[in-house]
């Protein structure tokens, strides 16, 4: 795939239908993948890199790629094309300076999770049938391969490019993800229970703001956790009421713009599963308005731009679950 | 030296924890380890190091300065400090144990901070020499020996008993508390433990990695360099590596409006975000690029300058494995590095 | 569940009201003496839809007890479709804050009318009690607020 | 820090008797910036204002607080009294220590310490107040009067009297409304339609009036002052400028068994009709449902007979569109269905009619050419129970909880009248109470008692029975006598409530209105601005706002086209400066708040902006237009960078009122 | 526990200047009376109102004058507004002295010294200008160069008439940008004023202003000759702590709240391109 992708890339470079490509970098490690910019084909050579480990979603540097002089290629796996898709219904980013190549999607690996083992002083990572053969300074260690996925690529929604201009590799489909199963594990909690879990996962939040600048959807010019005039503004968690006031109204925020890309709960150096709050609302925005995938088109209205007359009242909160 | 049996830990915590508060590493559900307050029935996390650096103990994420009360023309100002209690930081792995020289050299500079000297002279530092370094390892580049880490006193395993010894009087004092506890034990197996650390270290990706070509002569060759623009472009402008790293200590005063009064209070802060030399009338810099340089330039020039060549990094490598985009001082010293 | 239903705790209830209706709605009950407890404090807003989650959160930090927001019918907005909208992001917002683990009884919308001085004064009286059963608001408070 | 002066009103005792006025001025003193805080009697009296502004000069004021009544009340006159003393209305803030504090409470330590509090939030606020200039938009000099009943020919033709250019809509073919099927006035017994029949003529003559019958507002956009309205004019099957209303069509048409709506039912009209011989514009319509031609393509009968070509079957509802400057609404009522009341037979017995069935059974131009026979067997009644109050006054679902204001007059007026023709018929009517205020209204119940006697009974009827031999038992009580009465009645009349027109709650939709949950129209204010409604620009004339009768509905539809005359003689009318506006700094140009503007005040435009880094770029932000903004925020909460913001009511003014009160 | 300098006192604004239609000139003193602390010219003090804001401002008065201090502060940000809006006998919080000073007792003493300043920039000087006319006898020959935009954006502007202006040995040039009616000095910018007025390059420069009138005037002394070692500004950088920990004022090794704010031109030089 990594060849086919350099390939194509070189081969867009040369007849001038792209002057960039946004792809992946690799890094000291088997795992540290940084997203990058390449312009030549020299460079594509030597350092891009597709494999199991290049997750990142790289639709939120199109904001700023395509408003840039001259076209760009930008690789993107399905999920990757539900953001850009949202992106562009926004108006955030330039349509026409994107070629999208589509590719396929993960699971990608959580180096993490491979470490969460106790696995140390990895050198290399070997993907042999589903088991993971991984070389260290302290010898050869074998997992699962599923043991270590990441968690968004764990519960995928879609194997399906929602935009593209070109495809490598076999076009998948929606999934039937189970991807809603912690939340309702979370809303059949009883409040207290809802109510320690949370603070105990929001109280690890350290504010560096990974989660926020990660996401697609958080593109404003101008957060307003950072704005000193908007009343919010914050730079550290300086009392548990903070942690969890901005991390609802950012949930608040990309309500109905979501897409679930994942991101959030990737780069949290806490651990803490983010994505669950904008899953709520993801669910929740299903199941009291009708199915809506954020970023599947970029014609609907935002469910929370719309309204039906016979919407149900704020008491269903109140009706359901547990107290 | 003196040593204690690894099973009688839970003893030599409780000793420790009797008179004074004890914090030590220990593993989250997660599988990351965290400093906590030592309860009875705790365990020492195996992790080799702590997810969060060491020095939230001396420096705070968020801290109150001040408070004010507002009447009229008048303000009244409440000094909000008290004397620290006294406390135990059991574990510290040598890179972090070296953060807090380096912290020190900022904040008790003059004017000294009284806030971080309050809590540095209650505070004992009881550091763990590392027997299971990683790859993303690299503290040997500014010449720190994981197996013999600094501290005011410091301990070190050889896989049944946990070694211990004084570095000062602290350390010492510290040593004196617990002493009913300790036994004279033979560090030959201890000697071979470390030796074969030290043989692990120099085999770590990393190993090769030296500061030769980096320190506060090196302002020219650096900051003009076209590498920032390639290293910067993927950076996402979080904090995160500030936040992990245990140097950075940059941080910002703020102002909050209780409604009953003003706390002025200090948080981390992090030159990587957009705002942090805004002015009213500009900000001298601009783009990610000026601030991702200037993290680095920081750490790799500007400090050694000021602190006879001593760098303001440490090798922890808590970067390497949590920045969302996995850029890192290793990355930017290999791309810029002019030999 | 709370055991106790302290009886002595006075709540604070921040109410936003919008203009045309629920704010008239509340004059109504003052103009027919309809009482509703002091611990009642009326925002008025232009319509419900101006309410911005944030200030429903600035409210618990700053040591409300519950929130309370009041507008017109469904149908009757001033603006046509306010109402609608703030429906839609309230149910969102409540069920957030119901999933975070804070008491559902804290928040509520209620939509009054102009005429409905009489519902404005149960519902308040009723919302009081309600978040007076709660207890004080401990899960979504900035202890830095607290009042000494 | 602004210079903030606080007046604190007693409203007599209204305030005072609950509220520590000395204390809350005292403790208001406090707060941050207040230079001056005062109490005072009457806050609002002439000598209130000069208080205040004296001290807005004295103390060089830059914000004014006032705690007295509700802003609704009276916000204006101190928004007004700053402005004459040079300081900008909009550093005025208002904190409501009446209504919503001391006649809501009654415990003087607690009302006083709420008191303090509101106060506070209002200095927060207005510390946080700018001043504000109100732009202006245009008016459009024309105006809109929906309902072409009595109330909106009065309306229309005082407005056109002013000179103004009126269109009316009326959804029947044509004007006339409920009036027009009234054989005779209370309480001075004159003929309806001799007195409304000249005022169709003068409104259908007037050169300032259009009238559009058989039509409908289909669509309301705009504001105060230019209101775009779609008018739908259904197909009647007629050219309406060829038809000469000679009736020669609805005389040969063979389809005659269409029931006949002006007449209640009673008797039956053709396919192709003019209502009545009155009738403005007096044109025909074919009801499509009955027509042969369109039904079934055959028969053609009227075209043919048509001597100027008037009849167009291909005819297609059309919408016109057009700006006014005002609209009002006349949209009138309907007797309730009586579906749910079995025990009065209406449904299973001809003989028990509602009143305004009686009105046509009775008029000379109705079923039985004004001889009052039974409509089940055309015989003479000679004993007839007048029933009040079905659906009026009911605290079930059933009915309606208003009294409908006009029943006990029209039941005195028919029963009189009954008496005065056929003396030999007996009258009883049952009441609950017999409302009569009005003029000479007591004076003419009274002669239906004493000079006609009609049997009047405080008692409710139980249950109508209609027997075999075609009398009606009616089953009631008395309840001055304490006894059970059976009456063997002929007739039986049944003053049904009145509710609002079923177009109504559509329409105020549209037009943003509101209604009550009886559906009639909302005023302004109950007692002070009765015939305008709370949205600017829309007034309301006759019984849509209320049950009216006819002096009264006239009333009310010249103060409401007076109302409506003071708007349109202005060239443009001042807009609300608290409307939303974006900081484009900050704009992300990502089309939330587009997507929640009821009013399409949000355009978006490319804007070349200086970046920090020196180069210029081009981005998409949002523009407000602030004669279309009615401020309602909808856009500042769905913006999440928070460019969008609301003049007036601001993120960080509702937020310090937020922490005022929380403090 | 120590005092910390993170702890600030309390100043007590005294009296309230209109300087221009921007520029307000607050006079502050402790609350017991007498300055709260000595500095020296070119130092500054975090100034603050508790809830609204903290910044820098630079200490105008001259550390000769005992009473009190003074800042020239222009309004252009939140806590500025906040400060020009307030009443005489408002408290507010003060620390500091903050930062290195001119050098006036060692290498300014006995040099003919020409001051260069555009607008606000003249605040910082005004202290120095005071202290050398108040200690006249260790320096040589002044010379004042000061520009605004208009007349009425001249700071110190009754100062400048009625001291300045009179003392001997003090050369006091002014000039507007543009013609004015009233003013019958000299227009056009500083920098090419300062050409034409063609200084001694035997002078040690000191220069304060916005930061294009000083990259055009420290061109137009070097082509008259002056050197980089003969010139000094100050700078301005945003701060928080004011003592060289918080980081936010680094440029280079140098932390400009506390290694700054006074720097000799060719020491700027060995900076990083960052201010």
């Amino acid at each position: 795939m990594q060849e086919a992708m350099i390939n194509k890339a070189k081969q867009l470079l040369a007849d001038g239908t792209v002057d960039r490509v946004i792809g992946w970098k690799r890094g000291e490690f088997a795992y540290d993948i940084t997203p990058a910019v390449f312009e030549t084909a020299e460079e594509l050579e030597k350092e891009f890199v597709f494999d199991d480990f290049t997750a990142a979603n790289v639709s939120k540097y199109l904001v700023k790629e395509s408003k840039k002089e001259g076209k760009i290629l930008a690789f993107l796996k399905p999920c990757d094309t539900y953001s850009f898709n949202q992106l562009t219904k926004e108006h955030r980013v330039v349509r026409e300076n994107v070629y999208i190549v589509g590719i396929p999607g993960g699971p990608k690996l959580d180096a993490e999770k491979i470490k969460a083992k106790g696995i140390t002083g990895i050198l290399g990572v070997k993907n042999e049938n589903y088991t993971l053969k991984i070389d260290t300074v302290y010898g050869e260690e074998t997992m699962p391969f599923y043991e270590a996925i990441l968690d968004k690529c764990a519960t995928c929604k879609s194997k399906k490019h929602v935009v593209y201009d070109e495809l490598i590799g076999d076009e998948g489909e929606v999934l039937d993800s189970n991807r809603f199963d912690m939340v309702e594990k979370l809303e059949n909690m009883t409040a207290q229970e809802r109510y320690d879990f949370w603070r105990g996962e929001l109280s690890k939040c350290i504010r560096c703001n990974a989660c926020r600048n990660v996401c697609p959807a958080c593109t404003c010019e101008k957060c307003v956790f950072d704005n000193p005039n908007s009343g919010v503004e914050n730079k550290a968690p300086a009392d548990s009421f903070e942690e969890n006031m901005f991390h609802i109204i950012r949930a608040f925020h990309v309500a109905g713009r979501c897409t679930d890309c994942g991101e959030c709960s990737r780069v949290c150096p806490q651990h803490i599963p983010l994505h669950l709050l904008n899953r709520k609302f993801i669910k929740d925005i299903n199941s009291l308005y009708g199915e809506y995938q954020a970023g599947e088109d970029t014609t609907s209205r935002a469910p929370l731009n719309d309204y039906k007359q016979d919407d149900c009242e704020t008491t269903v909160v109140h009706e359901r679950g547990v107290e | 030296m003196l040593k204690i049996s690894l099973d009688k830990l839970d003893k030599l915590f409780e000793a420790i924890s009797a008179s004074q508060t004890l914090y030590i590493p220990v593993d989250r559900e997660d599988g990351a380890a965290e400093y906590k307050k030592y309860e009875n029935g705790m365990k020492l996390s195996s992790a080799l190091n702590t997810l969060r650096s060491a020095k939230d103990f001396f420096f705070p994420q968020t801290e109150n300065l001040v408070d004010f009360k507002m009447e009229g023309q008048n303000i009244e100002v409440i000094d909000v400090r008290e004397e620290s209690e006294d406390f135990v930081i059991f574990g510290v792995r040598a890179c972090d144990a070296r953060s807090f020289t380096i912290l020190d050299k900022v904040f008790l500079a003059e004017p000294v901070d009284s806030y971080y000297k309050n809590r540095r002279d209650h505070g004992t530092v009881v550091t763990m020499a590392c027997t299971r370094p990683t790859e993303t390892c690299f503290c040997g580049t500014f010449g720190i020996d994981a197996a013999a880490p600094e501290g005011d006193a410091a301990c070190y395993s050889d896989g049944e008993s946990l070694f211990i010894e004084a570095h000062n009087e602290k350390g010492q004092k510290f040593i004196d508390s617990i002493s009913s506890l300790l036994e004279d034990g033979d560090t030959a197996k201890l000697e071979a433990v470390r030796a074969k650390t030290r043989e692990i270290l120099k085999k770590l990706p990393l190993a090769n990695l030296t500061t030769d070509n980096f320190g506060g002569d090196k302002l020219n060759e650096y900051f003009n360099s076209d590498k920032w623009g390639e290293l910067s472009e993927s950076c996402l402008g979080c904090g995160t590596c500030t936040f992990v790293c245990p140097t950075c200590q940059c941080y910002d005063i703020k102002d909050f409006n209780t409604g009953h009064g003003i706390k002025r209070f200090r948080c981390w802060d992090s030159c990587m975000y957009s705002d942090f030399t805004k002015m009213a009338h500009g900000n001298p810099r601009l783009t990610q690029l000026e601030r991702f340089r200037q993290r680095f330039m920081h750490k790799l020039v500007y400090f050694p300058a000021n602190n006879n060549g001593e760098f303001g990094c440490v090798g922890c490598g808590r970067c390497l494995a949590k920045c969302p985009i996995s850029m890192n001082i290793v990355k930017v010293m290999k791309a810029l590095e002019v030999k | 569940m709370q055991v106790n239903d302290n009886k002595d705790f006075q709540p604070l209830i921040v109410a936003f009201c919008c203009n045309w209706c629920s704010y008239a709605g509340a004059d109504l009950s003052g103009t027919n003496r309809l009482n509703y407890p002091t611990n009642v404090k009326i925002i008025r807003v232009p319509c419900s839809c101006r309410v911005n989650p944030m200030f429903i959160l600035r409210a618990f930090q700053r040591g409300a007890d519950g929130v309370i927001l009041c507008g017109c019918h469904p149908g009757d907005c001033h603006y046509t479709s306010g109402n609608y909208f703030t429906r839609r992001r309230m149910t969102l917002l409540f069920s957030m804050l119901d999933f975070l683990g804070i008491e559902r009884d804290r928040t509520r919308v209620e939509w009054v009318s102009a005429a409905e001085g009489a519902k404005f004064a149960a519902t308040m009286n009723e919302f009081t009690e309600a978040v007076r059963k709660l207890g004080p608001n401990r899960r979504l408070e900035d202890l830095r607020c607290r009042k000494q | 820090m602004k210079r903030i002066g606080v007046f604190v009103c007693h409203c007599g005792t209204n305030i005072a008797a609950t509220v520590d006025v000395k204390a809350v001025a005292e403790a208001l003193g406090h707060e941050p910036g207040v230079v001056i805080s005062q109490d005072y009697q009457y806050m609002c009296s002439e000598s209130g204002q000069n208080l205040v502004k004296n001290a807005i000069k004295e103390h060089n004021l830059t914000g004014v607080v006032v705690c007295s009544c509700s802003p609704r009340m009276h916000e204006n006159t101190f928004r007004k009294a700053a402005a004459s003393a040079g300081l900008n209305p909009y550093l005025v803030e208002i904190a409501n220590i009446r209504e919503q504090c001391s006649w809501i409470h009654k415990d003087i330590a607690s009302a006083t310490e709420k008191a303090i509090i509101l106060g506070k939030a209002a200095v927060a606020k207005v510390h946080l107040n700018s001043p504000l200039t109100a732009g202006e938009s245009p008016v459009v000099k024309r105006a809109l009067v929906i309902g072409g009943g009595i109330a909106g020919i009065q309306t229309a033709l005082d407005i056109a009297e002013a000179g103004f250019d009126v269109d009316i809509v009326e959804k029947n073919p044509t004007i006339g409304g409920k009036m027009a099927q009234i054989d005779k006035t209370f309480p001075t017994l004159d003929c309806a339609a001799c007195i409304l029949t000249p005022k169709m003529v003068e409104a259908s003559q007037n050169e300032h009036i259009t009238i559009h019958s058989f039509s409908e507002v289909a669509d309301v956009k705009g504001f105060v002052g230019n209101f775009t309205v779609k008018i739908k004019k259904k197909a009647r099957f007629v050219d309406e400028t060829k038809c000469t209303g000679c009736g020669l069509c609805t005389e040969k048409c063979p389809m005659k068994k269409v029931p006949n709506e002006f007449n209640m039912g009673l008797d039956n009209r053709t396919a192709i009709y003019i209502p009545f011989a009155q009738a403005v514009p007096k044109v025909a319509t074919i009801d499509p449902n009955y027509c042969m031609m369109l039904q079934k393509g055959k028969c053609g009968i009227c075209s043919s007979v048509c001597s100027v070509g008037a009849i167009d079957y291909k005819q297609e509802d059309k919408i016109i569109e057009q700006q006014y400057g005002a609209i009002i609404v006349a949209t009138g009522f309907n007797p309730i269905k009586l579906d749910k009341y079995d025990e009065f037979a209406y449904n299973q017995c001809p003989d028990v009619v509602t009143s305004l069935e009686l009105e046509r059974l009775m008029n000379a131009a109705g079923p039985n050419g004004g001889t009052l026979l039974r409509p089940s067997d055309k015989t003479h009644p000679h004993k007839i129970v007048f029933v009040q109050c079905v659906g009026s006054r009911c605290d079930d679902s059933k009915g309606k909880p208003y009294c409908s204001k006009i029943c006990c007059m029209y039941t005195a007026k028919h029963a009189m009248l009954i008496r005065e023709k056929y003396p030999d018929t007996d009258v009883y009517v049952f009441y609950i109470d017999v409302r009569t205020p009005g003029k000479n209204f007591d004076e003419f119940y009274r002669r239906a008692v004493e000079q006609y006697n009609v049997h009047y009974i405080k008692g409710m009827v139980g249950k109508v029975t209609p027997r075999s031999d075609g009398k009606i038992d009616v089953q009631a009580s008395d309840l001055l006598a304490n006894e059970q009465l059976h009456i063997d009645a002929d007739m039986v009349v049944l003053a049904a409530a009145i509710e609002p027109d079923k177009t109504a709650r559509p329409l105020a939709t549209m037009l943003t209105t509101q209604m009550d949950t009886n559906d009639f129209f909302t005023e302004a204010h109950p007692k002070l601005r009765p015939v305008e409604s709370a949205t600017a620009g829309i007034f309301l004339s006759g019984a849509c706002q209320g049950p009216k009768d006819i002096p009264e509905t006239v009333a009310q539809a010249s103060a409401a086209a007076a109302k409506a005359i003071g708007l349109l003689v202005k060239n443009s009318i001042t807009c609300n400066p608290c409307v939303a506006h974006s900081d484009e700094l900050m704009c992300n140009g990502c089309s939330s708040c587009e997507k929640v503007c009821p009013y399409g005040a949000i355009t978006y435009i490319d804007k070349e902006f200086r970046m920090p880094d020196r180069t210029t770029a081009i981005r998409r932000v949002a523009s407000v237009n602030p004669a279309v903004c009615q401020g309602c925020g909808a856009c500042t909460v769905a913006c999440p960078s928070g460019a969008m913001d609301l003049n007036g009511f601001s993120n960080s003014q509702i937020m310090s009122e937020v922490d005022a009160i929380c403090k | 526990m120590n005092n910390d300098t993170l702890i600030p006192y309390i100043g007590v604004v005294t009296d309230i200047r209109q300087d221009t239609p921007d520029v307000k000139t607050f006079r502050v003193v402790s609350p017991e009376g007498g300055k709260v602390f000595e500095h020296m010219p070119g130092q500054c003090a975090m100034l603050s109102i508790p809830g609204v804001g903290e910044a820098m401002f630079s200490i105008t008065s001259s550390p000769t004058n005992k009473e009190f201090m003074e800042f020239s502060i222009k309004k252009c940000g939140c806590l500025t507004t906040w400060l020009h809006a307030m009443d005489v006998g408002q408290q507010i919080t003060i620390r500091g002295p903050y930062g290195n000073a001119f050098p006036v007792e060692s290498d300014l003493k006995g040099k003919d010294l020409l001051f260069i300043a555009g607008g606000i920039g003249l605040a910082p000087l005004r202290s120095v200008i005071n202290y050398v006319r108040d200690n006249r006898a260790n320096y040589g020959d002044v010379q004042i160069i000061y520009g605004s935009r208009s007349k009425d954006d001249l700071v110190d502007y009754k100062e400048i008439i009625d001291e300045w202006m009179n003392d001997t040995g003090i050369e006091v040039n002014l000039t507007i940008d543009n013609p004015q009616e009233g003013w019958d000095g000299h227009v056009g910018f500083v920098p090419n004023y300062v050409k034409e007025l063609d200084p001694s390059i035997n002078k040690t420069v000191l220069i304060c202003g916005p930061p294009i009138m000083i990259k055009f005037t420290l061109a137009g002394l070097k082509e008259l000759g002056f050197k980089e070692t003969q010139v000094y500004t100050t700078m301005e950088l945003r701060m928080k702590c004011g003592v060289g920990k918080c980081g936010r004022c680094n440029i280079g090794n140098k932390y400009v709240c506390k290694d700054g704010p006074v720097f000799r031109f060719d020491q700027l030089g060995e900076l990083p391109d960052e201010y």
